[in-house]
């Protein structure tokens, strides 16, 4: 009779769970083996079933590695940035000195809160190179104009720049959460046992933070992975494809060519990288 | 205390979620997608139009250019296609091969106001596909230079060049007298129409073998991309982009440069953005190359080169359940008369040839370039497919301006890339014989 | 030396400060500047007279009241059903014994790594086949339950004490009636963190809106403000007006329950 | 009101541990019955069971006569009081109180009628519109408490209602309880690890251990005549010492113990089936109180030890203190197996008066009269009451 109401629990959502988000994955597993596109729309004879097909021509398209090297090139390097940001941001907020703490912290998680779409749109008009905030800033200290979105350059790193600026906030809090957990008793103990503030932060600190780091480099590992709205909004994933992502790749494949089967293959390729760089990452972890 | 207050709201929201989409019984409602500034625009000549035909209501949804394709095609794959909609004549095509498009020959051939010689001909051909007529055009556009006048005069020039050769001199000429900080013409670096016009100008054929492959490494494309590309090497156009621009309309306001290669609705946008400077800039056809070679356009600037046969048709989803009133619709906004408030409205040039003497643009001087220009168009291959080869072909376009890629390899991976793109087509034509 | 050391944490604190709200701040500005006024060199701070231009052109004109609209009624809705789908579910995980019950949660934490990407075509030609593309539904129903919160909320009710369900059971309540009357009465401070993420997520989210909504009288805020972009990329103060807009209602949001949305963080992230 | 049986009760939990062994029991009408034994022993398991948020594996329930098995808890008219009380937080304590009344329909008058009455009986009047974590300890518990008595069930179910109040208001509640219990007349199942509790509260108190009941007895009982070794162990504070011992025979062939040495005859009753043990290990058992610090009577046996540690607590002292190290190798074995009681082998405690006061390492004799001394073989299982002249049969449970 109560494993009856448990179920009865459970149903609606593991149903509409097991509808819209599990019997998607195996579809997209099995389309992925198709060259579903736009004819097959119109007449599911123009369907073929391609085998590997469509992961064989991923392989090979020269875009697809090019969205795959800026993705990685996004994760790499504004995922460290972001979290060492975060980190840096919650070092200072937490230290005994400081007061205003919540003022601080309100403001510097404001960017986290606000609509992606609307802070790209801002961030464009900030990156403009010639009537942009950044660049007169930047003229300030004598930097040269430097063309944000429209040098290949320099355009990912405008990305990476303001995913930081809009996420820094998020880790922060994660990290304060873990700051505060730490015992004021350890450092009492350190200290009696002569250790400085640098000591302190390397030995205590530090180690005790290290599960929120995993958490922190998984959850923010995952979210870069899947890169979309900025370059969609900033940059359509140019000058030259340097800020074409892998979701932003599939997106045109998918919803505005109209190659499912490709798209699929594509979506599953980013799976099966960032289950890979999960499992990685703990396992990196463990090892420690 | 709070359960009576979200349950009252969960059923309001019920309310809301089932009841949005009420319509009021006896009358007709139709969908009319727009795209961009005509979409503002005919709202005015649609409550006209409901004016005259109360049972008939038309709720315009206004869409921008740059999503135009992407949405037309996710409501075609979504099943939420229009009644009626504006629709880029390139992709025609694309929209008849997947059966989205209604036949309009019964009521075309009926109608006592067209015949074979109410619009111009390259546009009226883009709406005819294997004998059969899906569009009717709505306003034409093609790709012609918009100039500084002042700017060319100072550089030694009164009248716009007619070739190649000749216009490449006045844009040397131009940057000679406006300095390094400004540049003679403004090119945006991911465009795929001017390479094309140009391309096509030489006569070079873009596809083989029926459209089923690539022909990018036509030695005629070459030579038209050698061409354009010269334009930045040589420092006539900036290379970094459209990000530089934030504002084209300022920016040619401020003789950042003195060229573009745009369509007929600019014509508005400079009259309205610009306004009292009227008299600083004018408009020309195409140059054309030089030589005899030339596909289409004129030898050496007695006419026009070849541009792109643009414009907007108008058609009908064919699943739709009012076909006949979006017929009327249709032919309401391409009588002559609505043609020119159209145009007033918008600055797009009318499909209709009656309405240009009607309104006298053919002697115009601003639009009569146009009309120079519409005698001399070429279309893009007839094939679903031409919208993505067209974007590819702006990719390599700006690979190579942006010197990551050869020449060479840009055109051969294109062709490569567009082989690939055909390979359904090729399955479907050897399936379909 | 702790005086030197709380200059240098103050300074660097401050600076954070004016590079965090400085593009807010910017933008709030320019959307009151005059059309071109933001395109200027040197760059404006101020508008030289402030206008409200933008904003009687984004509502009289360009529909964003609708928009508006639709954002509040998808983001309110999923909100509701969501809640009310993933906390049922949440305490029975936490409290309802069932075969199967700790297996069937692995399974789903497990499947958190799955980026929803992938589902997002197959989900497209379901919705077609179902007919929910371009309405409310298509976009409602993906995000109506939600694995993140099935956990969130699990792990709430974990403390709630076994005794007090078995009090009520014994009081003679029904298993819904103890869901209704005690479980989510007990959980409303993670109901209350839970439906604000819900809420925001559902706010912000552009991705899939922009794929299942063609028709524009139900774009949501994000998506009208990037088609809005598409058209008006050159009116950088409207534009700046829009997102304005568009941020407005979930910033007031946060900072008037801040409290419980960052604590929320910090029950999502360390009860790991 | 009604009668309470268990009938061949058996629980195993879907992890396949079994909490409860063929359980059987009957608490009569009105009848007070509290049930103690070490954690884990069953006994909230039985509760659970009879209110019905568990179902037996096998068995029969019977509240008032009629199988209760399928019945869900709502339809079995119990009420229970919870050891954290498992008060609803979020409701003032009038709706608690009126929580139970309401999920039976009552109407909202009669509701607050009750309400007022029983918050009258339990002194919780001026609490009503508080909510519970505005209440002390003791008063959440008469909450509690009030909760359980206001739907007027068949049966009150106590699980450990006193654990979580502190020691001194603990024996004033205790007291009230019992004053309810007789007032109400209802029958009680109370459940509890603490040993005075169930002796204070109970008509009969039954103790448990790992799921096989070991004695059910009135309080006086239990504590005189232990059915073993653990009930012996269990009750009392500090409870009664176990010393290991073997069988032997006199010259004569009577029964007698071997206690280091000194012999310790058992009566010819006891004597004779435990003839066949001779030789083999056995423990006596002694309350701390009968350890004497005076000369050995004629009826007594002195025990020799050494004074290991005191402990005074004002008016008596506690004396812990070593026997000598048994010659034989088999006692040794069976000093191991008294760790299976909680007895550590070869120490003693005395509950001695405040003086003489002992000091550690002290030698001393101590006395015990032989009617105090109870006898268990190998198995813990009582065998005898008293040595010698004064012994008395042990009841075979």
């Amino acid at each position: 009779m109560r494993w009856a109401a448990g179920y009865f629990f459970v149903a609606p959502a593991l149903l509409l769970i097991a509808v819209f988000f599990v019997f998607p994955v195996f579809s997209a597993f099995l389309l992925s083996f198709t060259d579903f596109d736009i004819y097959s729309l119109g007449n599911i004879e123009y369907l073929r079933f391609v085998g590997i097909d469509n992961y064989i021509n991923l392989f090979g398209n020269s875009r697809f590695w090019t969205a795959l090297g800026n993705t990685f090139y996004f994760v790499a390097v504004g995922g460290p940035l972001s979290v060492l940001v975060s980190l840096g941001a919650a070092l200072l907020i937490n230290s005994k000195l400081v007061r205003l703490k919540t003022l601080f912290r309100t403001v510097y998680f404001l960017p986290v809160v606000t609509t992606l779409v609307a802070v790209a749109v801002m961030w464009r008009y900030l990156y403009h190179p010639r009537y942009g905030l950044l660049n007169f800033a930047l003229s300030g200290i004598g930097i040269e104009p430097i063309d944000w979105l429209g040098d290949p350059f320099w355009a990912m790193p405008a990305i990476i720049l303001m995913a930081a600026w809009k996420n820094f906030g998020y880790n922060m809090i994660i990290f304060l959460a873990g700051l505060q957990s730490i015992p004021d008793s350890l450092y009492e103990a350190a200290r009696v046992d002569g250790a400085n503030r640098w000591h302190q932060f390397r030995y205590v600190t530090l180690p005790m933070l290290a599960p929120t780091f995993l958490f922190v480099g998984i959850i923010t590992m995952i979210g870069y992975f899947q890169l979309f709205a900025e370059p969609y909004v900033m940059t359509q994933g140019g000058p030259s494809n340097a800020t074409l992502s892998v979701v932003l790749f599939m997106y045109e494949e998918g919803f505005r060519w109209w190659n499912l089967g490709n798209a699929a293959a594509i979506a599953f390729v980013l799976f099966v990288i960032i289950l890979a760089v999960t499992l990685l990452q703990l396992r990196l972890q463990r090892e420690r | 205390m709070i359960q009576p207050t979200i349950r009252s709201i969960c059923f309001a929201l019920l309310i809301l979620l089932c009841g949005c989409d009420g319509e009021i019984k006896d009358k007709v409602t139709i969908d009319f997608w727009a795209f961009g500034r005509e979409g503002e625009a005919v709202q005015e000549l649609v409550r006209d139009f409901e004016a005259e035909h109360p049972h008939i209501r038309v709720r315009v949804q206004q869409i921008p250019w740059s999503a135009a394709h992407e949405k037309l095609l996710t409501a075609y794959a979504g099943d939420a296609m229009p009644d009626l909609f504006q629709l880029g004549n390139t992709w025609l095509p694309e929209f008849v091969a997947l059966g989205a498009v209604a036949e309009f020959g019964p009521w075309v051939r009926d109608d006592p106001d067209i015949d074979d010689d109410t619009f111009f001909a390259g546009v009226a051909a883009t709406n005819v596909i294997d004998g059969v007529v899906y569009g009717l055009p709505w306003y034409v556009d093609t790709r012609l230079v918009f100039y500084r006048s002042d700017m060319l005069e100072k550089a030694g020039f009164k009248t716009f060049p007619g070739t190649w050769s000749a216009w490449r001199e006045v844009m040397e000429r131009v940057k000679e007298s406006v300095g390094p900080d400004k540049y003679a013409i403004f090119l945006p670096v991911e465009d795929w129409t001017i390479p094309t016009i140009l391309a096509m100008q030489q006569g070079a054929s873009l596809l083989a073998d029926e459209d089923r492959y690539g022909a990018f490494d036509d030695p005629r494309f070459r030579e038209a991309f050698d061409f354009y590309l010269g334009l930045f090497r040589d420092g006539l156009a900036p290379s970094s982009g459209g990000s530089q621009v934030a504002n084209l309309y300022q920016e040619f306001s401020n003789g950042y440069f003195a060229m573009f290669v745009s369509g007929p609705w600019n014509i508005g946008e400079l009259k309205h953005r610009l306004p009292g400077k009227e008299h600083l800039w004018a408009t020309a056809p195409m140059p054309a190359p030089d030589g005899a070679a030339a596909k289409g356009g004129g030898v050496d600037g007695a006419t026009p080169g070849v541009s792109l046969a643009g414009g907007a048709s108008l058609a009908i989803h064919d699943g739709s359940e009012h076909k006949d009133e979006a017929w009327l619709l249709i032919r309401y906004l391409s009588g002559t008369e609505q043609q020119e408030r159209f145009h007033h409205l918008t600055g797009n040039l009318p499909a209709r040839k009656d309405s240009w003497i009607a309104s006298g643009l053919d002697k115009e001087p601003r639009t009569r370039a146009f009309w120079r220009q519409l005698q001399q168009m070429a279309p893009t291959p007839p094939i679903p497919e031409w919208e993505r080869i067209a974007r590819t072909i702006g990719r390599y376009t700006e690979a190579t301006v942006r010197n990551t890629m050869t020449v060479d390899e840009a055109l051969a991976s294109l062709d490569e890339d567009v082989d690939r793109m055909l390979e359904k087509r090729r399955w479907l034509l050897a399936r379909d014989q | 030396m702790d005086r030197v050391v709380r200059l240098v944490i103050y300074a660097l604190l401050f600076l954070g400060l004016v590079v965090t709200a400085t593009p807010l701040l910017w933008m709030v500005s320019a959307s009151f500047m005059g059309s071109g006024e933001a395109s200027t060199y040197p760059p404006r701070l101020l508008p030289s007279a402030a206008t409200l231009d933008h904003y009687v052109a984004l509502f009289s004109r360009l529909n964003l009241g609708r928009y508006a609209f639709n954002s509040a009624l998808l983001a309110t809705a999923i909100t509701l059903v969501s809640l009310f789908l993933n906390s049922m579910a949440g305490y029975a995980f936490a409290k309802l014994r069932f075969t199967g019950r700790d297996r069937i949660f692995k399974a789903l934490l497990a499947a958190l790594v799955i980026p929803v990407q992938v589902t997002m075509l197959p989900l497209f030609l379901m919705l077609k086949q179902m007919g929910l593309v371009n309405t409310y539904w298509g976009v409602l129903i993906p995000g109506m339950a939600n694995i993140f919160g099935i956990f969130l909320i699990r792990q709430y009710a974990l403390s709630i004490p076994d005794s007090l369900l078995d009090a009520a059971r014994i009081d003679g309540a029904s298993e819904f009636r103890i869901y209704w009357s005690l479980v989510l009465p007990l959980c409303k401070p993670i109901l209350v963190t839970l439906a604000l993420f819900t809420f925001m997520g559902a706010w912000n989210d552009f991705m899939w809106p922009l794929i299942v909504l063609t028709d524009d009288s139900m774009y949501t805020l994000p998506v009208a403000l990037a088609n809005l972009l598409g058209e008006h990329v050159l009116d950088t103060e409207l534009m700046m007006a829009g997102s304005v807009l568009t941020i407005l209602p979930v910033t007031m949001l946060f900072i008037v329950l801040q409290r419980s949305y960052v604590e929320g963080i910090m029950m999502g992230s360390l009860k790991d | 009101m009604a009668s309470v049986d268990f009938e061949h009760i058996d629980k195993i939990y879907p992890g396949g541990t079994q909490a409860v062994f063929d359980f059987n029991l009957t608490v009569a009408d009105g009848e007070a019955l509290a049930l103690v034994g070490p954690s884990g022993c069953g006994k909230s398991t039985l509760l659970r069971l009879l209110a019905g948020l568990e179902t037996a594996t096998r068995g029969t329930l019977r509240i008032g006569g009629q199988a209760v098995n399928d019945q869900p808890p709502q339809r079995r008219n119990v009420a229970m009081v919870f050891q954290d009380y498992a008060l609803y937080p979020h409701m003032s304590v009038r709706e608690n109180l009126g929580f139970p009344l309401r999920m039976q329909g009552v109407l909202k008058d009669e509701i607050r009628r009750r309400v007022d009455e029983t918050a009258e009986l339990l002194g919780l009047k001026h609490l009503l519109e508080r909510k519970p974590r505005q209440l002390s300890g003791g008063q959440r518990q008469r909450v509690a408490m009030g909760r359980a008595v206001v739907r007027q069930p068949s049966v009150f179910l106590m699980d450990e209602p006193l654990s979580n109040v502190d020691a001194k208001l603990r024996v004033q509640i205790r007291t009230e309880i019992a004053a309810l219990q007789e007032r109400l007349d209802t029958t009680t199942i109370y459940v509890t690890h603490d040993q005075v509790e169930a002796m204070t509260l109970g008509d009969r108190v039954m103790v448990l251990r790992d799921g096989v009941v070991q004695q059910v007895a009135s309080p006086q009982k239990l504590y005189d005549r232990p059915a073993n070794a653990f009930v012996a162990t269990f009750l009392g504070n500090p409870g009664m010492n176990i010393v290991a011992t073997s069988f032997a025979e006199d010259e004569n062939g009577n029964a007698e113990l071997d206690l280091r040495g000194q012999r310790l005859p058992l009566p010819a009753t006891v004597g004779r089936d435990l003839h066949s043990a001779k030789g083999q290990g056995a423990f006596i058992g002694v309350r701390p109180e009968a350890l004497l610090l005076t000369e050995p009577g004629e009826d007594s046996l002195s025990l020799p030890i050494t004074v290991s540690s005191v402990e005074s607590l004002g008016h008596e002292q506690l004396v812990y203190c070593r026997l000598p190290d048994p010659e034989q190798p088999e006692a040794r074995a069976l000093d191991e197996a008294m760790s299976d009681f909680d007895a550590t082998p070869g120490q003693l405690v005395a509950r001695l008066p405040a003086t003489p006061v002992c000091h550690v390492g002290t030698q001393l004799r101590l006395a015990v009269e032989s009617w105090r001394v109870h006898v268990f073989d190998v198995d813990g299982v009582c065998r005898c009451h008293g040595l010698g002249a004064s012994a008395v049969p042990a009841e075979v449970q």
